[in-house]
């Protein structure tokens, strides 16, 4: 088995599905001939002519025009060129698209994935290096999904594809590349809703998912050679959040960190930290500390600025180290 | 391309040369006045303190009955705004289930008793689940023509939305969408020149919503829509281009509001008493009450013996719905997801 | 002085400022000779001819034209019909009005107020009744104001009007007549970015906004007739958060409990639980506690469902009791 | 209302009857060189690594160009899209501050750096600071003009988008909302019939952006946007229009783009090699050098000296920018909130 990387599987789950069902289509900005700015969709039009489809610039219509097509027995892909661009369709993502299984008690469903790469790190300043993700996370009736490697983005994305509700996919922009990894040839899923222990550990719990999921292990991996051993939890789901999982950890560690790139303040840390601290507080040796992006609007171009702005595994292993020293 | 269809004078008689069969007619006419039986009954119903809340369709029923009744009610789909009564029920949705959402009754077909009145959703009578902001289901039906167009069918989705709403964005890459892609798409404005209490001048500064097609490279047809024969003609008209795939039509129904926005608004604090007498010699009911009569297609009887057949409907329905049990509490955590 | 409900307040305090300051005026849908349908602003027009304008039905274009009269030396205040309208706009909010003075390095300022009227118990139904806290005050380079008395509600607004940054001004429907206070006849201010104490307690601290604000009295005084001293923190802040009250009324209580109206998960609660957990962690007696809307999409229609949604302020004593008993 | 102006065969010589003096025709002339040179160091930049983002004006110079010099650099706003750089320039931003951005140095006017090159801003020269997300500007003309009516003032608010951008619903809802207000608005939608990769004809059913320009009530006029004296003449009407109190104008620069979308972007992928050829046929600078030779307006020399100067300043501008500093690490807190 090949090693692919995240943007080749992502492909390969879209590429698959499309194969599998022809009610499968993708609609976006530049997905046709273009093959998508990421070139996720490369090659697929050729494919499956009719299938993939140039949308005009409006992400509200897109994303609308996907709402009514899954509606009328079809498996939308809609792609938003990039996730800073969702602010447009947020009226018909939380409004319509989360809300339809349930104002029509149930009658309709609404089988919709968005697939938006986020993140920054890529020198794709203010507007083209967003994360999202709290946003979405605090709707009911969505599904929001954020894999950080290989064999769980293509799992991941085919079950959302399947998936009789809305799922936004959330891809970082910069794993696309980055993060390499081995997928087995087989019509695997990963199911939505399961956090996965990423790496096992006994002093402390981490909580991340995409890129900062990878930073984190660089940090676990440092803090072992100083004798710390930290387990770090990919959390791949947002909603519905594995909490299960999440306090299991933490009810063994008695420690726990949440890292993400999103600022700070009302970010999803929040939440997580505040379920660790209702639920486990007997369990916790420390209080639950977060990591996240600072709270400016977002992360400017200059390089230093960006560095500044951007959660390192540096950063990641201070806080760790602070965090054992409890 | 904006097309304006001869407005008869005083709004009498029909614009429209038609063929429909005499029986066709009577039945329109039955759909016009169990609407408006129906919407006279709630707002009654509201007046003693039993619904919460009234939206209507008052002014509105020969747009609405006209349209539907060019529609092919096995597969087209419909996505009516909330003044749609006289859509769904041509569609197929019965006066008790109306009335089921009015008093939001757990056996409400439309929400369960979760939306407000006049959210209508059917998925059996493909009557498109509706949300409050305006302006959403337009690009809706945009996407239920292409998934129709992807799967090789040949149904249309006809939605319908007020003069106001065409301000929203969604309005326009709603339509620009289905332009674009020539999809089976039939957009209704039924335009009361009143958005609550911003009139139509404050809302655009065109005359007819029917202008608004040429920025999309589709017909923008303006109808006289308190004339329910020549809402027919029209609907047909665009009913055929979608289908043979000629793209979809802007049909602007130029109507009147002979009600309040709602049972929250009083609106005689922003239109003269003046202006809602001379509304109110529009009502789309009088006036084809008049064309059956002067042209012999139904007797004074006839009209009768239906108004009575049509108050007890609207007597039943009412006695169903307000016997039927509310939801039960515990079922508001019921399908946030589906399985 | 006599009592005013809170809908007055505010329109004492648009009508008071467009009395002050030629440059203020007001964008919305049926603000003018309708003075809005909540009548806010009844009879703002007949005083201001030209300032009181009604918007066609485009909450984006509202917002987008409010954010650009901010960069040509007015004041503008934009209206939301009801804050479930406020969807369309999230791009011109999120994206344009918090990071116009970021982005331009401070160049360019944005004197801007967003009045939304939220929150249910009103039989609003599932778009008439949300709280939309959370979306907003997640975003840096935005304020977000939600008083709960007449005072402070006339304060802040003023407040909110003289500030040269994006200010979301959430107004609690059910408040408008239901809450009556006295407001002095001078023309003070309510400073943004402090909480306020509306009731002293000893055994447990409790922080509300709102009407949920008023619940949380109503079952601290039920509490106090149970021997439970009861300390209610009104946050009419949420963004900048005022952290320092919030952390001295924990330490001295060593309990807390947070209470929202909006859905629980990912809910605003989670950020003020969080930083609690982080940053009084030592003198925490008790796991910190969220009361908040269930995770549904919103408050449906029929009275059952909608009571079993709100928070009562029975809900909240039963927390109350739960916490003190721990 | 679109009104296509005379498009004159092959891109040359000019179809404005005008009496501009030529001492700015040269200056026009002037800009348009200098925006290309600017442009082309950006690229010559990139490649050499020392710039990681550029997105050009190339082939748009003529329709920036002649549209800044019919406004009044005193007092108009204007709020130009990624591609304005000829704009910017003609409202009096430096070669060196657009060299500063490029290089995201803490003294780049439009943002300290912080936003990608092509975000302008100048608060001193009533650039609007712009945003990534396409046709957030145009609500924000339409605001900036209502501003204007509230205060008595006699400013023109003008922006600038691409025809993909008209897809967006802000591009519907400002035009909609300075059309019923009568506002001082100009819209120029820069037409390069590609939005990245998308064709006109998936982006819209219409041939012309201008025939939109109806479904607002407003004047829509399409221009040869390579003709840099037909698009001075076009706009100058229109801001005449504005100032009287007559309202907006929506204009169609039909213009080519003659780079790929930007530095991220290789258009070989969906233009053809052919399409690539013609298109250059239609080089905006080329047509005007043409127009000012055979109309004796400029000689071999001047034009040489012209460039000559230009390059000169196009070196400097990029020295002082690679030597100035960049934005200090603390600085990413400043400014999230003014004091
Ligand atoms: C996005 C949004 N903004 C505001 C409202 C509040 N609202 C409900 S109906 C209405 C007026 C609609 O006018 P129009 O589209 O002309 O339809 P009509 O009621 O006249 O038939 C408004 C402003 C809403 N429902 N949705
Ligand atoms: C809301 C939004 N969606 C997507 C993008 C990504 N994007 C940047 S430029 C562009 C194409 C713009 O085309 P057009 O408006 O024709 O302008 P042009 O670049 O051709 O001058 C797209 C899709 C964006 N910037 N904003
Ligand atoms: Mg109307
Ligand atoms: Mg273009």
């Amino acid at each position: 088995m090949p090693e692919i990387n995240i943007l080749e599987a992502i492909r390969q789950a879209i590429d698959e599905m499309m194969a599998l069902d022809e009610r499968v289509f993708v609609l976006g900005e530049d997905v046709g001939v273009r093959g998508g700015v990421f070139r996720v969709t490369e090659g697929l039009l050729d494919k499956y002519p009719g299938r993939v489809i140039d949308a005009p610039l409006a992400e509200s219509g897109i994303v609308g025009a996907c709402v009514g097509a899954a509606m009328n027995d079809t498996l939308p892909i809609a792609e938003i060129q990039f996730a800073d661009f969702i602010a447009p369709a947020f009226n018909q993502i939380v409004q319509e698209a989360a809300r339809i299984h349930y104002r029509s008690n149930g009658d309709w469903t609404m089988p919709l994935v968005i697939r938006a790469p986020y993140g920054g790190g890529i020198h794709g300043a203010l507007y083209h290096s967003q994360s999202i993700e709290a946003f979405f996370a605090h709707v009911p009736g969505l599904k929001v999904v954020a894999p950080a490697t290989p064999y769980d983005a293509k799992g991941l994305l085919k079950s959302a594809i399947e998936n009789p509700n809305p799922v936004l996919f959330l891809e970082h922009k910069k794993t696309y590349r980055l993060i390499k990894g081995v997928v087995p040839d087989d019509d695997y899923r990963v199911p939505i809703g399961e956090a996965d222990v990423k790496r096992p550990g006994e002093d402390l719990s981490v909580f991340a998912y995409g890129l900062m999921l990878h930073y984190c292990m660089e940090a676990a991996r440092l803090l072992a050679t100083e004798g710390v051993s930290v387990e770090v939890v990919d959390l791949r789901t947002l909603r519905p959040l594995d909490t299960g999982a999440i306090l299991a950890s933490v009810r063994r560690t008695s420690k726990a960190l949440v890292v993400h790139e999103d600022n700070l303040t009302g970010g999803f840390g929040g939440e997580i930290a505040a379920l660790i601290g209702e639920h486990a507080f007997e369990h916790l040796d420390a209080p639950v500390m977060r990591l996240g992006g600072p709270d400016v609007p977002a992360m400017p171009f200059a390089k230093p600025l960006e560095d500044a702005f951007m959660p390192s595994p540096a950063k990641i292993a201070a806080a760790m180290r602070r965090l054992a020293a409890y | 391309m904006a097309v304006s269809m001869k407005n008869t004078s005083q709004g009498v008689g029909s614009a429209a040369n038609t063929d429909i069969a005499p029986a066709v007619m009577r039945d329109m006419f039955r759909s016009m006045l169990l609407a408006r039986a129906l919407d006279e009954r709630m707002w009654l119903l509201n007046r003693a303190g039993k619904a919460p809340f009234v939206i209507s369709c008052q002014g509105h029923e020969a747009a609405q009955v006209g349209a539907a009744f060019a529609l092919d009610h096995t597969k087209d789909f419909t996505l009516p705004y909330y003044r749609g009564l006289g859509t769904v029920l041509v569609m197929g949705m019965t006066p008790a289930e109306v009335m089921l959402a009015l008093f939001a009754r757990a056996a409400d077909p439309s929400s369960g008793g979760r939306q407000m009145p006049a959210h209508y959703s059917s998925r059996r009578l493909r009557i498109v689940t509706q949300s409050s902001p305006v302006g959403t289901q337009i690009p809706h039906a945009a996407g239920i023509a292409l998934a129709e167009q992807i799967r090789g069918g040949d149904a249309v989705a006809w939605t319908s939305f007020g003069e106001g709403t065409t301000s929203q964005g969604d309005f326009h890459e709603g339509i620009n969408f289905a332009a674009v892609h020539q999809l089976p798409v039939i957009f209704q404005c039924e335009n009361n020149e009143y958005a609550i209490s911003v009139p139509q001048k404050m809302q655009m500064a065109v005359k007819s919503v029917a202008e608004r097609g040429a920025a999309y490279g589709i017909p923008g047809v303006s109808v006289d829509g308190t004339d329910v024969l020549a809402m027919y003609e029209a609907t047909r008209r665009a009913v055929e281009r979608a289908r043979a795939g000629d793209g979809p039509t802007l049909i602007e129904a130029r109507v009147v509001r002979l009600t309040a926005h709602s049972s929250d608004d009083n609106d005689r604090a922003y239109r003269s008493q003046q202006e809602l007498r001379a509304m109110r010699q529009h009502d789309p009911i009088a006036r084809f009450a008049t064309y059956l009569h002067e042209h012999d297609l139904i007797s004074e009887d006839e009209e009768r013996d239906m108004r009575q057949v049509i108050a007890a409907e609207v007597d039943s329905a009412t006695d169903l719905a307000e016997r039927a049990p509310l939801p039960e509490p515990e079922t508001l955590y019921d399908h946030v997801y589906a399985p």
